[in-house]
């Protein structure tokens, strides 16, 4: 009965990519992931901090080195904000984690790949836009629509260079100081790219997203979010990390869904911007 | 991991007459409805399933955020969200069917009609084994009063419970008292089964950068290994008091914490915040009870209330 | 680290007419009579030190073990061990003499008349500033009542203390109650000038080798940051239903922490636990709350009860 | 105003000298240390475990190698017993700690060393009795003394390891599985070398703590005791580390001696030994 997966997993690289960012890979078999996926891992056996840690999985690592969504390995792209995530920071190849995963929805790559030649006709572009660490899950994303193009808004040229693994894909970048690419937010390269074939995937803070979304709302197309919440347990049983669904949303006895579970990916309608 | 059966009745333990297979549950509102952690655990090694507190009819609960981490531990203000006793009935429940762990049904109300019409709809539910009474939750201001907090008030409660079902009855109790002794005697003249306590205490965290509670409910509850010392101080002290086998919780994450209700006087114990931390928590802590009586050559029941003062 | 004036007053904080130079205090017990840290911090940096908890005799305290550490924090049953006013008048106050913090003495009692005697015996003191009122410490039973969860009683010692004294009269709660809101109203109505809180919340740790409680008085006052959540939601209760200024402690480590209290509404707070861990911690606390006033162009003053909720 | 110590210092190795039992280094330019002085770690900057932890000095090392009080780094001698020694353990050198001390009195070496010429006219012989762990301590003190004889007492062989670094002292060794030394307890070993001309010094286990006072007492000697107890602050204040006084003890009015500042060292007569 027990077959999902919670293990130590070793750690088999932990590198500082940017300042304050870091890559870290875990050796796991892992099942088959979606992107947009995430994973809790415990940073320490001590009680302090207590809870789980969310991420999401940045890369899957196969043997030939693929673009797979299944593999021995994953890597996760992360920022030293707090306590836990400095404490993994400190940890060295060879040490362990305890990571519980793959968990929640991710993107719904079926029906953004058929683009075009679904019912839905349309989807001719998938506008992938990320904001600061937001970029992480939209890398697997990104590996699996060659087709798609990457949008990337950040703070300057540390937080631009998460953008370097994109080489391949068509990629934009917008940063607040203009030390990179296109001076100001990334929703000004958002407004050139929607088109009314597009469809958006975005993930980044929350007002970054409801600016995207008000964007693909005004166009008329699909735009799924990935949103972050304090987070318990990660598989829908504390329903601690609630966000509020909107008019389009659940049936109305369920006001509320559930990011870890329902989520992190949401369509953006389905979402109460107000309350967030 | 096979058990004898010599084994399995070493850990067994019994409350208002139901026997359970071994004496550690998981507490409500940490374990969903069950299945969420059906592909993480072994629901079977499970002494009951205690599941999500259930209203008469759905609640959506609070807006977040609804949880923070603490010091050891965590604050909760869910706002009991969930599906509504007649959804559980006709979804949840059925799922449970077959395994070896009991199940039990968490309530709560916002009058004593609620908690009375909550317990008939569960009275000849097929699957269930109790109900336990949630009078205690510190979150939900509806209606002004905390049932829990008011001796009088929780054992009419009990009375209405008591009067409405034929199952076993645990009045689960609130720690935000002072005097756990005087609500352990309201619950057992007004008719409960048993006791189980305790639930949060009540806490708040501030962001000092915004000035705002972290939670947007401002307070919340508190769980998890920072309130152990108090849940096993009020154990202590309830078990002295009762009538009636006591079931114990607050900070369980192993089973030497376990054991540590359970010798305080405990018939059994509930797995809470743990659960979060590690979805098979409540199974490694039944291992380990096992393990120590083992060890000690005893048995649960034995163990239970073996502390020595003075 | 120089302080200039304006930044110096931007830190000061005013209790029942006594100015402080900044917010922080030592908590009573956790910093013996100062002089104990005199060596490993700058006494100078601070706003009080709150001394142990006096008695009219010597006390020689309870049996060992005395202390257990708990997830996030400790249980403590010391049972009051200390020097005597007399000795405390005679020996340890002198050595305060001339720092630029101020001095609080904590007292209490078995019964009213000590406390009554008690203050009577600092009124003239030299270099005190208030009289804390200890009606909390749940390990001393001897006489049957803890004052401070009966507002009755509580107002009692406080009525007593209040006629015995010139000085400011600060009274402590203790969190082992249902509403701490009546135990405020009572002392307020009863004359105390502030109100401080929370005293330990009462735990219970088992040994489950030897199936005995650790401490050997069985139970113990439990403090640090796991305790710090209940203390700033009391904190916040107590500030909203408080006319006096209310002192805010319970598992206060960092700045951060400390803010968290101020800004529920406490006028100071006061550094336990976290000075065993690092004898210099109420100074940095110190320092960072100074900074964060930098930081945020504010006071002090500005910061207290300046939370903002819904 | 701020003069004693408490720092973080540099590990300069840690290293498992017998199963479980480590070594660990610390560069810190110490003050005059007295053989029988604790330090008190802080194993993590995290709130789990909370509470520093007491070891007591094993060695001082300075520039020289010379056995002095005084250096530039001490040695500490520890078994992994809990998660504090646990976390200790794992420590790489390079890594720093929190120390806080010396701390405690530790033995009364002028009196000790004055053997036969002071006031007391006795103390020709020195016997430093160590149980287990309890041999730490016994280490500077016996480089201080070096006519006395070191008596060890341990389960077994792994123990016993213990008192390699004893070579060139007298030492003698009962094991209970007497897998080296005498088979029993190290009181045997008392027994046969306690005259009416020794002063006894010891550290171990409260038992064996136990059996030494109630041998020097019969001998009419002065027997010096390093206890333990549960410490929360380690410098007085707490006084959590209280242990009852005997009859010839304190004034009445101060029946409890505080471990960590009265001691860890006492006059084994001036201990309530029942209430231990
Ligand atoms: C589904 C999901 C996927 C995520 N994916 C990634 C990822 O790929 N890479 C990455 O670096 N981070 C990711 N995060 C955020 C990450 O979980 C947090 O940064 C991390 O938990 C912080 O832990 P900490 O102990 O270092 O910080 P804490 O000490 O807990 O907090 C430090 C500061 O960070 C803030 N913070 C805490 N949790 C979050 C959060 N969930 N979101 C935003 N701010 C937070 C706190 O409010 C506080 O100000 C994700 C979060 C979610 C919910
Ligand atoms: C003055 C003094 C000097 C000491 N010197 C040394 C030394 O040189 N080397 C050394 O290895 N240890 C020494 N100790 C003991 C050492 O402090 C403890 O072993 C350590 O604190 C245990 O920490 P932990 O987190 O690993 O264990 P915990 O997780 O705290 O406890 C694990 C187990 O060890 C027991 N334990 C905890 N503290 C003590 C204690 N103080 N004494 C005995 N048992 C304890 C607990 O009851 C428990 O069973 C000394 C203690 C004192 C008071
Ligand atoms: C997220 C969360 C939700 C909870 N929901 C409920 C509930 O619905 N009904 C209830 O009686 N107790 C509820 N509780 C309280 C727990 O059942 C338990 O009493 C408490 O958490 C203490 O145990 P712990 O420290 O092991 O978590 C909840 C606790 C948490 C953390
Ligand atoms: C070892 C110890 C001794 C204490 N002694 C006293 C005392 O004598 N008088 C008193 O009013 N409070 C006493 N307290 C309570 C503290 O002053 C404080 O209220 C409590 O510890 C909560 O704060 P903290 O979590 O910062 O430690 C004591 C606390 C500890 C840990
Ligand atoms: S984190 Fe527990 S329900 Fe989502
Ligand atoms: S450890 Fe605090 S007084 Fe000894």
């Amino acid at each position: 009965m027990k077959n999902r997966i919670e293990r130590l997993c070793e750690i088999t690289h932990n590198k500082e990519v940017s300042s304050s960012y870091f890559r870290i890979g875990l050796k796991w078999q892992t099942p088959r992931i979606a992107p947009g996926q995430f994973v809790m891992l415990r940073v320490t056996d001590s009680l302090d901090p207590l809870l789980r840690r969310p991420f999401g999985i940045y890369n899957v690592i196969d043997a030939a080195g693929k673009a797979s969504l299944r593999g021995t390995g994953i890597e996760l792209l992360y920022k030293v904000v707090g306590r836990g995530t400095r404490i993994l920071s400190l940890k060295k190849p060879g040490e362990c984690v305890d990571v519980l995963g793959p968990l929640g929805n991710g993107w719904p790559l079926p029906r953004l790949l058929s683009s075009g030649k679904n019912r839905w006709g349309r989807h001719d572009k998938i506008i992938m836009t990320g904001g600061g660490m937001g970029i992480a899950p939209l890398y697997l994303l990104a590996k699996k629509i060659k087709t798609g193009v990457v949008l990337f808004g950040g703070k300057g040229r540390a937080e631009a260079g998460l953008t370097k693994a994109f080489k391949g894909h068509k990629i934009r970048i917008a940063t607040e100081d203009g030390s990179v690419g296109k001076k100001g937010f990334v929703t000004e390269l958002l407004k050139e790219e929607l088109g009314p074939d597009s469809a958006v995937c975005a993930c980044g803070p929350v007002g970054m997203l409801k600016a995207v979304a008000a964007l693909a709302d005004d166009a008329g197309v699909d735009c799924y979010v990935s949103l972050e919440s304090s987070m318990a347990c990660g598989i829908g049983a504390c329903l601690g990390c609630a966000v509020k669904s909107g008019a389009h949303g659940a049936a109305a006895n369920r006001d509320y869904r559930m990011v870890c579970s329902d989520g992190p990916v949401f369509l953006s309608r389905d979402i109460d911007w107000e309350a967030l | 991991m096979k058990k004898n059966a010599a084994a399995s009745s070493a850990l067994s333990t019994e409350i208002a007459g139901i026997k359970f297979q071994n004496p550690v549950m998981t507490a409500s509102g940490t374990f969903g409805y069950g299945m969420e952690f059906g592909g993480y655990t072994d629901l079977n090694r499970l002494g009951a399933v205690v599941v999500k507190g259930l209203s008469l009819k759905p609640r959506a609960g609070n807006p977040g955020p609804r949880i923070v981490e603490t010091p050891g531990g965590m604050l909760n203000a869910i706002g009991l969200q969930n599906v509504g006793v007649e959804v559980f009935l006709k979804e949840k429940l059925p799922l449970l069917k077959g395994l070896k762990c009991r199940v039990i049904a968490n309530i709560f109300g916002e009058t004593i009609e609620d908690y009375a019409e909550l317990a008939k709809r569960l009275d000849n539910a097929e699957g269930l084994c109790a109900v336990e009474i949630n009078i205690s939750c510190p979150n939900v201001k509806k209606g002004g009063i905390v049932f829990g907090t008011d001796p009088i008030e929780a054992a009419r409660v009990v009375h209405a419970v008591r009067r409405s079902t034929g199952l076993p009855v645990i009045t689960k109790l609130s720690p935000n008292v002072t005097d756990i002794k005087v609500l352990v005697r309201a619950v057992e003249d007004a008719g409960t089964d048993a006791v189980s306590l305790i639930n949060t205490l009540t806490g708040m965290a501030v962001d000092v950068e915004r000035r705002r509670p972290v939670l947007a409910m401002s307070t919340g509850g508190l769980s998890g290994p920072a309130i152990r010392p108090v849940a096993v101080r009020m154990c202590w002290e309830a078990a002295k008091a009762a009538r009636t086998p006591i079931i114990g919780m607050g900070g369980i994450v192993t089973a030497s914490d376990a054991l540590e209700f359970i010798i305080a006087g405990a018939s059994a114990v509930q797995v809470g915040t743990a659960s979060f931390i590690d979805p098979d928590a409540a199974v490694k802590v039944a291992a380990g009870i096992a393990d120590y009586v083992k060890r000690h050559k005893t048995t649960v029941r034995e163990l239970i209330g073996s502390l020595k003062t003075g």
